[in-house]
Protein backbone atom coordinates (compact mmCIF):
# COMPACT_ATOMS: atom_id res chain seq x y z
CA UNK A 1 0.00 0.00 0.00
CA UNK A 2 2.01 2.96 -1.31
CA UNK A 3 1.83 6.70 0.69
CA UNK A 4 0.02 8.23 -1.73
CA UNK A 5 -2.95 7.28 -3.31
CA UNK A 6 -5.92 7.87 -5.28
CA UNK A 7 -8.74 5.48 -5.48
CA UNK A 8 -12.39 4.66 -5.64
CA UNK A 9 -12.70 2.54 -2.29
CA UNK A 10 -12.97 3.38 0.98
CA UNK A 11 -9.31 3.86 3.01
CA UNK A 12 -9.23 1.78 6.77
CA UNK A 13 -6.89 4.76 9.06
CA UNK A 14 -6.15 1.97 11.09
CA UNK A 15 -3.89 0.09 8.27
CA UNK A 16 -2.80 3.63 6.88
CA UNK A 17 -1.54 4.28 10.53
CA UNK A 18 -0.29 1.20 10.89
CA UNK A 19 1.79 1.59 7.66
CA UNK A 20 2.91 5.40 8.65
CA UNK A 21 4.38 4.39 12.39
CA UNK A 22 5.57 1.10 10.67
CA UNK A 23 8.84 3.28 9.37
CA UNK A 24 10.09 4.87 12.73
CA UNK A 25 9.25 4.08 16.47
CA UNK A 26 10.68 7.93 16.99
CA UNK A 27 7.06 8.75 15.76
CA UNK A 28 5.73 10.98 18.52
CA UNK A 29 2.81 12.58 17.15
CA UNK A 30 0.51 11.67 14.22
CA UNK A 31 -1.90 14.15 13.05
CA UNK A 32 -4.39 13.18 10.48
CA UNK A 33 -7.27 14.92 8.76
CA UNK A 34 -10.02 13.13 6.88
CA UNK A 35 -12.30 15.01 4.87
CA UNK A 36 -16.19 13.69 4.89
CA UNK A 37 -18.99 14.41 2.36
CA UNK A 38 -21.76 16.45 3.93
CA UNK A 39 -25.12 15.86 3.64
CA UNK A 40 -25.76 19.81 3.20
CA UNK A 41 -23.66 22.66 1.63
CA UNK A 42 -24.36 26.46 0.62
CA UNK A 43 -27.90 26.08 1.68
CA UNK A 44 -28.92 22.94 0.05
CA UNK A 45 -29.46 19.00 0.64
CA UNK A 46 -26.47 17.08 -1.08
CA UNK A 47 -27.11 13.25 -1.28
CA UNK A 48 -23.92 12.38 -2.83
CA UNK A 49 -20.60 13.81 -4.62
CA UNK A 50 -19.18 12.90 -7.69
CA UNK A 51 -15.73 13.31 -8.35
CA UNK A 52 -13.32 13.60 -10.92
CA UNK A 53 -9.58 13.65 -11.30
CA UNK A 54 -6.60 14.11 -14.05
CA UNK A 55 -5.21 10.74 -12.02
CA UNK A 56 -1.93 11.24 -13.65
CA UNK A 57 -1.21 14.26 -12.62
CA UNK A 58 -2.98 14.25 -8.93
CA UNK A 59 0.07 11.48 -7.97
CA UNK A 60 2.47 13.80 -9.12
CA UNK A 61 1.01 16.96 -7.26
CA UNK A 62 0.07 14.20 -4.21
CA UNK A 63 3.67 13.10 -4.21
CA UNK A 64 5.09 16.41 -4.66
CA UNK A 65 3.05 17.36 -1.53
CA UNK A 66 4.20 14.50 0.67
CA UNK A 67 7.82 15.23 -0.15
CA UNK A 68 7.59 19.08 0.44
CA UNK A 69 6.16 18.19 3.44
CA UNK A 70 8.56 15.90 5.02
CA UNK A 71 11.24 18.55 4.55
CA UNK A 72 9.80 21.59 5.30
CA UNK A 73 8.34 20.38 8.35
CA UNK A 74 10.91 17.49 9.18
CA UNK A 75 8.35 14.50 9.36
CA UNK A 76 8.91 11.15 9.61
CA UNK A 77 6.88 10.14 6.94
CA UNK A 78 3.30 11.34 5.53
CA UNK A 79 0.34 9.37 3.76
CA UNK A 80 -2.38 10.94 1.38
CA UNK A 81 -5.13 9.19 -0.02
CA UNK A 82 -7.92 10.92 -2.19
CA UNK A 83 -11.01 8.47 -3.13
CA UNK A 84 -12.48 9.45 -6.96
CA UNK A 85 -15.88 8.85 -7.99
CA UNK A 86 -19.39 8.23 -6.31
CA UNK A 87 -19.40 9.16 -2.65
CA UNK A 88 -22.65 9.43 -0.89
CA UNK A 89 -23.28 11.90 1.99
CA UNK A 90 -21.34 10.76 5.33
CA UNK A 91 -18.24 9.00 3.43
CA UNK A 92 -15.30 9.48 3.61
CA UNK A 93 -13.57 11.70 0.89
CA UNK A 94 -9.88 12.42 1.89
CA UNK A 95 -6.86 11.24 4.50
CA UNK A 96 -3.78 12.84 5.24
CA UNK A 97 -1.71 11.93 7.71
CA UNK A 98 1.77 13.77 9.26
CA UNK A 99 3.64 11.90 11.67
CA UNK A 100 6.94 13.74 13.54
CA UNK A 101 8.68 13.66 16.57
CA UNK A 102 6.95 16.38 18.41
CA UNK A 103 2.95 16.95 18.00
CA UNK A 104 3.23 20.65 16.51
CA UNK A 105 5.08 19.56 13.45
CA UNK A 106 2.92 16.89 13.13
CA UNK A 107 -0.49 19.32 13.41
CA UNK A 108 1.39 22.38 11.25
CA UNK A 109 2.33 19.72 7.90
CA UNK A 110 -1.02 17.84 8.09
CA UNK A 111 -2.62 21.25 8.50
CA UNK A 112 -0.59 22.49 5.13
CA UNK A 113 -0.92 19.21 3.27
CA UNK A 114 -4.98 19.58 2.79
CA UNK A 115 -4.75 23.06 2.44
CA UNK A 116 -2.11 23.05 -0.44
CA UNK A 117 -4.19 19.68 -1.78
CA UNK A 118 -7.02 21.63 -2.47
CA UNK A 119 -5.00 24.51 -4.37
CA UNK A 120 -2.51 22.23 -6.54
CA UNK A 121 -4.10 18.69 -6.99
CA UNK A 122 -5.97 18.27 -10.32
CA UNK A 123 -9.34 17.07 -8.65
CA UNK A 124 -13.03 18.43 -9.27
CA UNK A 125 -16.34 17.45 -6.97
CA UNK A 126 -19.84 17.62 -8.37
CA UNK A 127 -22.35 18.16 -5.51
CA UNK A 128 -25.52 15.81 -6.46
CA UNK A 129 -28.42 17.04 -5.44
CA UNK A 130 -32.62 16.34 -5.50
CA UNK A 131 -33.16 19.70 -7.63
CA UNK A 132 -30.04 18.87 -9.73
CA UNK A 133 -26.34 18.89 -9.80
CA UNK A 134 -23.59 21.22 -9.75
CA UNK A 135 -19.70 21.67 -9.95
CA UNK A 136 -18.30 22.80 -6.66
CA UNK A 137 -16.19 25.83 -7.08
CA UNK A 138 -13.96 26.17 -4.15
CA UNK A 139 -13.95 28.88 -1.85
CA UNK A 140 -10.49 28.79 0.02
CA UNK B 1 0.03 13.23 -32.28
CA UNK B 2 -0.63 15.84 -29.30
CA UNK B 3 -3.23 14.17 -26.59
CA UNK B 4 -5.69 16.88 -25.19
CA UNK B 5 -7.71 15.87 -21.98
CA UNK B 6 -10.64 17.79 -20.25
CA UNK B 7 -12.22 16.98 -16.91
CA UNK B 8 -14.68 17.60 -14.42
CA UNK B 9 -16.87 21.36 -15.64
CA UNK B 10 -14.97 21.85 -18.66
CA UNK B 11 -15.56 18.13 -19.74
CA UNK B 12 -18.78 18.38 -18.75
CA UNK B 13 -19.15 21.22 -21.44
CA UNK B 14 -17.05 20.12 -24.50
CA UNK B 15 -18.80 16.76 -24.22
CA UNK B 16 -15.91 14.89 -24.62
CA UNK B 17 -12.96 14.29 -22.36
CA UNK B 18 -9.94 13.10 -24.98
CA UNK B 19 -8.92 14.35 -28.41
CA UNK B 20 -6.26 14.34 -30.59
CA UNK B 21 -4.27 16.97 -32.79
CA UNK B 22 -1.89 16.48 -35.53
CA UNK B 23 1.25 17.83 -34.25
CA UNK B 24 3.54 19.67 -36.35
CA UNK B 25 6.69 20.89 -35.96
CA UNK B 26 8.05 24.02 -34.24
CA UNK B 27 4.06 23.97 -33.18
CA UNK B 28 3.46 26.12 -29.95
CA UNK B 29 0.74 25.76 -26.62
CA UNK B 30 -0.87 28.33 -28.09
CA UNK B 31 -1.96 27.19 -31.15
CA UNK B 32 -3.42 24.56 -29.73
CA UNK B 33 -5.59 27.11 -27.53
CA UNK B 34 -6.39 29.24 -30.43
CA UNK B 35 -7.93 26.35 -31.94
CA UNK B 36 -9.70 24.66 -29.18
CA UNK B 37 -11.32 28.17 -27.76
CA UNK B 38 -12.44 28.69 -30.49
CA UNK B 39 -14.32 24.95 -30.93
CA UNK B 40 -15.10 25.35 -27.70
CA UNK B 41 -15.82 29.02 -26.03
CA UNK B 42 -18.36 28.37 -23.41
CA UNK B 43 -16.33 25.06 -21.88
CA UNK B 44 -13.14 27.94 -22.18
CA UNK B 45 -14.17 30.28 -20.23
CA UNK B 46 -13.80 28.14 -17.41
CA UNK B 47 -10.45 26.89 -18.05
CA UNK B 48 -8.10 27.90 -14.82
CA UNK B 49 -5.00 26.36 -15.72
CA UNK B 50 -3.01 24.43 -18.82
CA UNK B 51 -0.86 21.57 -18.17
CA UNK B 52 1.52 20.03 -20.24
CA UNK B 53 2.90 16.32 -19.29
CA UNK B 54 1.48 16.82 -16.24
CA UNK B 55 2.97 19.88 -14.92
CA UNK B 56 1.42 23.30 -15.15
CA UNK B 57 1.88 25.73 -17.75
CA UNK B 58 1.55 29.61 -18.16
CA UNK B 59 4.06 30.43 -21.01
CA UNK B 60 1.77 29.59 -24.22
CA UNK B 61 4.89 30.50 -26.13
CA UNK B 62 6.17 26.81 -25.33
CA UNK B 63 7.62 24.69 -28.23
CA UNK B 64 5.13 21.43 -27.89
CA UNK B 65 6.76 18.05 -28.52
CA UNK B 66 4.57 14.78 -30.39
CA UNK B 67 3.45 12.96 -27.76
CA UNK B 68 2.82 15.93 -25.66
CA UNK B 69 -0.19 15.64 -23.33
CA UNK B 70 -1.98 18.92 -22.97
CA UNK B 71 -5.00 19.56 -20.38
CA UNK B 72 -7.18 22.11 -19.98
CA UNK B 73 -8.84 22.70 -15.77
CA UNK B 74 -11.22 24.36 -13.92
CA UNK B 75 -10.00 25.76 -11.00
CA UNK B 76 -9.41 21.92 -8.56
CA UNK B 77 -12.13 21.66 -6.25
CA UNK B 78 -10.72 18.26 -4.00
CA UNK B 79 -10.46 17.58 -0.64
CA UNK C 1 -18.22 2.56 23.10
CA UNK C 2 -18.26 5.90 25.21
CA UNK C 3 -17.22 9.01 23.45
CA UNK C 4 -14.18 9.11 27.01
CA UNK C 5 -12.31 6.68 28.07
CA UNK C 6 -9.06 5.80 29.57
CA UNK C 7 -8.22 2.20 28.75
CA UNK C 8 -5.42 0.10 29.18
CA UNK C 9 -6.28 -1.99 25.96
CA UNK C 10 -5.01 -0.66 22.47
CA UNK C 11 -7.78 1.64 20.51
CA UNK C 12 -9.24 1.52 16.74
CA UNK C 13 -9.06 4.86 14.61
CA UNK C 14 -11.32 3.31 12.58
CA UNK C 15 -14.09 2.25 15.15
CA UNK C 16 -13.64 5.33 16.88
CA UNK C 17 -14.17 7.37 13.76
CA UNK C 18 -17.26 5.44 12.92
CA UNK C 19 -18.35 6.50 15.94
CA UNK C 20 -17.71 9.99 15.66
CA UNK C 21 -19.05 10.12 12.38
CA UNK C 22 -22.68 8.29 12.86
CA UNK C 23 -23.81 11.35 15.07
CA UNK C 24 -23.89 13.57 11.85
CA UNK C 25 -23.56 13.61 8.22
CA UNK C 26 -22.85 17.42 8.47
CA UNK C 27 -19.41 16.65 9.33
CA UNK C 28 -17.29 17.82 6.36
CA UNK C 29 -13.44 18.01 8.34
CA UNK C 30 -12.15 15.36 11.28
CA UNK C 31 -9.10 16.44 12.63
CA UNK C 32 -7.46 13.91 14.74
CA UNK C 33 -4.64 13.28 16.84
CA UNK C 34 -2.35 10.01 17.68
CA UNK C 35 0.51 10.07 20.00
CA UNK C 36 2.86 7.27 20.42
CA UNK C 37 5.59 6.36 22.98
CA UNK C 38 9.29 7.22 21.00
CA UNK C 39 11.78 5.01 21.42
CA UNK C 40 14.37 7.77 22.46
CA UNK C 41 13.70 11.09 24.75
CA UNK C 42 16.21 13.43 26.04
CA UNK C 43 18.90 11.67 24.80
CA UNK C 44 17.94 8.27 25.69
CA UNK C 45 16.66 5.36 24.49
CA UNK C 46 13.24 4.28 26.10
CA UNK C 47 11.82 0.60 25.84
CA UNK C 48 8.53 1.11 26.97
CA UNK C 49 6.53 4.13 29.07
CA UNK C 50 4.29 3.26 31.99
CA UNK C 51 1.11 5.26 32.48
CA UNK C 52 -0.51 5.84 35.70
CA UNK C 53 -3.72 8.31 36.55
CA UNK C 54 -6.44 9.07 38.93
CA UNK C 55 -9.09 7.37 36.66
CA UNK C 56 -12.18 8.84 38.09
CA UNK C 57 -10.54 12.35 38.19
CA UNK C 58 -8.89 11.89 34.45
CA UNK C 59 -12.32 11.00 33.49
CA UNK C 60 -14.02 14.25 34.88
CA UNK C 61 -11.26 16.65 33.17
CA UNK C 62 -11.79 14.63 29.96
CA UNK C 63 -15.17 15.01 29.68
CA UNK C 64 -15.08 18.47 30.69
CA UNK C 65 -12.67 19.29 27.95
CA UNK C 66 -14.48 17.43 25.19
CA UNK C 67 -17.66 19.71 26.36
CA UNK C 68 -15.78 23.10 26.45
CA UNK C 69 -14.18 22.24 22.94
CA UNK C 70 -17.75 21.72 21.51
CA UNK C 71 -18.41 23.98 22.36
CA UNK C 72 -15.90 26.96 21.64
CA UNK C 73 -14.92 25.63 18.39
CA UNK C 74 -18.73 24.84 17.23
CA UNK C 75 -18.08 21.29 16.90
CA UNK C 76 -20.27 18.29 15.87
CA UNK C 77 -18.78 15.59 17.92
CA UNK C 78 -14.86 14.91 19.83
CA UNK C 79 -14.10 12.09 21.14
CA UNK C 80 -10.85 11.33 23.54
CA UNK C 81 -9.38 8.00 24.74
CA UNK C 82 -6.02 7.83 26.78
CA UNK C 83 -4.39 4.54 27.81
CA UNK C 84 -2.48 3.28 30.51
CA UNK C 85 -0.43 0.57 31.87
CA UNK C 86 2.80 -0.27 30.13
CA UNK C 87 2.93 0.70 26.71
CA UNK C 88 5.82 -0.56 24.68
CA UNK C 89 8.28 1.77 22.19
CA UNK C 90 6.53 3.14 19.30
CA UNK C 91 2.99 1.86 20.51
CA UNK C 92 -0.08 4.27 20.75
CA UNK C 93 -1.13 6.41 23.62
CA UNK C 94 -3.85 8.65 23.24
CA UNK C 95 -6.52 9.63 20.94
CA UNK C 96 -8.36 12.99 20.14
CA UNK C 97 -10.52 13.24 17.44
CA UNK C 98 -12.53 16.68 16.38
CA UNK C 99 -15.43 16.87 13.91
CA UNK C 100 -16.89 19.93 12.41
CA UNK C 101 -18.56 21.24 9.32
CA UNK C 102 -15.24 22.78 8.43
CA UNK C 103 -11.72 21.84 8.75
CA UNK C 104 -10.25 25.04 10.48
CA UNK C 105 -12.17 24.12 13.68
CA UNK C 106 -11.75 20.50 13.67
CA UNK C 107 -8.08 21.17 13.46
CA UNK C 108 -7.95 23.95 16.34
CA UNK C 109 -10.21 22.20 18.23
CA UNK C 110 -7.71 18.60 17.77
CA UNK C 111 -4.99 21.31 18.85
CA UNK C 112 -6.57 22.95 21.73
CA UNK C 113 -7.70 19.76 23.18
CA UNK C 114 -4.36 17.50 23.13
CA UNK C 115 -2.70 20.86 24.58
CA UNK C 116 -5.22 21.12 27.69
CA UNK C 117 -5.18 17.20 28.02
CA UNK C 118 -1.27 17.49 29.16
CA UNK C 119 -2.16 20.07 31.01
CA UNK C 120 -5.69 19.17 32.90
CA UNK C 121 -5.57 15.12 32.94
CA UNK C 122 -4.15 13.69 36.12
CA UNK C 123 -1.80 10.84 34.53
CA UNK C 124 1.53 10.41 34.56
CA UNK C 125 4.20 8.66 32.75
CA UNK C 126 7.97 7.11 33.45
CA UNK C 127 10.05 6.22 31.13
CA UNK C 128 11.51 2.62 31.10
CA UNK C 129 15.39 2.73 29.82
CA UNK C 130 18.11 0.14 30.09
CA UNK C 131 19.84 2.68 32.57
CA UNK C 132 16.93 3.15 34.52
CA UNK C 133 12.99 4.49 35.22
CA UNK C 134 12.51 8.00 35.26
CA UNK C 135 8.89 10.00 35.84
CA UNK C 136 8.91 12.53 33.25
CA UNK C 137 8.03 16.00 33.97
CA UNK C 138 6.24 17.94 31.33
CA UNK C 139 7.74 20.69 28.94
CA UNK C 140 4.88 22.18 27.49
CA UNK D 1 -13.05 8.91 57.50
CA UNK D 2 -11.13 10.85 54.65
CA UNK D 3 -9.25 9.22 52.06
CA UNK D 4 -5.63 10.21 50.73
CA UNK D 5 -4.99 9.08 47.63
CA UNK D 6 -1.23 9.42 46.08
CA UNK D 7 -0.44 8.69 42.78
CA UNK D 8 3.22 8.57 39.75
CA UNK D 9 5.94 10.04 41.32
CA UNK D 10 4.35 10.89 44.79
CA UNK D 11 3.16 7.32 45.27
CA UNK D 12 6.62 6.46 44.60
CA UNK D 13 7.88 8.60 47.08
CA UNK D 14 5.26 8.51 50.04
CA UNK D 15 5.39 4.20 48.97
CA UNK D 16 1.70 3.65 49.34
CA UNK D 17 -1.36 5.01 47.44
CA UNK D 18 -4.25 5.59 50.13
CA UNK D 19 -4.40 6.14 53.40
CA UNK D 20 -7.21 6.85 55.30
CA UNK D 21 -7.34 9.80 58.18
CA UNK D 22 -10.12 9.73 60.84
CA UNK D 23 -12.29 12.66 60.55
CA UNK D 24 -13.56 15.33 63.02
CA UNK D 25 -16.05 18.27 62.63
CA UNK D 26 -14.45 21.86 61.28
CA UNK D 27 -11.59 19.62 59.42
CA UNK D 28 -9.91 21.91 57.07
CA UNK D 29 -7.58 20.92 54.11
CA UNK D 30 -4.46 22.48 56.03
CA UNK D 31 -5.02 20.80 58.68
CA UNK D 32 -4.67 16.75 56.07
CA UNK D 33 -1.32 18.61 54.74
CA UNK D 34 0.21 19.22 57.70
CA UNK D 35 0.11 15.99 58.68
CA UNK D 36 0.98 14.55 55.82
CA UNK D 37 4.13 16.87 55.30
CA UNK D 38 5.33 15.92 57.99
CA UNK D 39 5.38 12.69 57.51
CA UNK D 40 5.96 12.84 53.71
CA UNK D 41 8.53 15.55 53.38
CA UNK D 42 10.34 13.91 50.01
CA UNK D 43 7.05 13.29 48.36
CA UNK D 44 5.43 16.62 49.15
CA UNK D 45 8.48 18.45 47.53
CA UNK D 46 6.81 17.05 44.58
CA UNK D 47 3.19 17.98 44.80
CA UNK D 48 2.13 20.33 42.63
CA UNK D 49 -1.59 19.81 42.75
CA UNK D 50 -3.97 18.71 45.41
CA UNK D 51 -7.98 17.97 44.78
CA UNK D 52 -10.94 17.17 47.08
CA UNK D 53 -13.74 15.01 45.22
CA UNK D 54 -12.47 15.08 42.09
CA UNK D 55 -11.59 18.85 41.51
CA UNK D 56 -8.65 20.74 41.76
CA UNK D 57 -8.64 23.08 45.35
CA UNK D 58 -6.42 25.61 45.91
CA UNK D 59 -7.62 27.32 49.33
CA UNK D 60 -6.15 25.29 52.29
CA UNK D 61 -8.56 26.54 54.46
CA UNK D 62 -11.90 24.87 52.69
CA UNK D 63 -13.78 22.84 55.76
CA UNK D 64 -13.61 19.20 54.58
CA UNK D 65 -16.45 16.62 55.13
CA UNK D 66 -16.93 13.03 56.12
CA UNK D 67 -16.08 10.83 53.07
CA UNK D 68 -13.94 13.56 50.62
CA UNK D 69 -11.29 12.24 48.77
CA UNK D 70 -8.06 13.97 48.55
CA UNK D 71 -5.43 13.47 45.95
CA UNK D 72 -1.78 15.18 46.17
CA UNK D 73 -0.21 15.10 42.50
CA UNK D 74 2.68 15.91 40.87
CA UNK D 75 3.06 18.11 37.50
CA UNK D 76 0.58 16.20 34.98
CA UNK D 77 2.73 14.53 32.37
CA UNK D 78 -0.06 12.04 29.88
CA UNK D 79 -0.76 12.37 26.44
Amino acid sequence: MTAVRIQLEDFSQDAELLALRAGSQRMGGIATFIGCARDFSEGREVSEISFDAYGSMALVEMNNLRSEAIIKFGLLDARLVHRIGIIGAGEQIVFIAAGAEHRAAAFDACRWLIDELKQRVPIWKKEITPSGDSWVTQHP
Amino acid sequence: MIQILFFGPVAELTGVRELAADFHSGMRLQDVVANLQNRYADAFRGVSFISVNNRQVRDQLIVLNDGDEIAFMAKFSGG
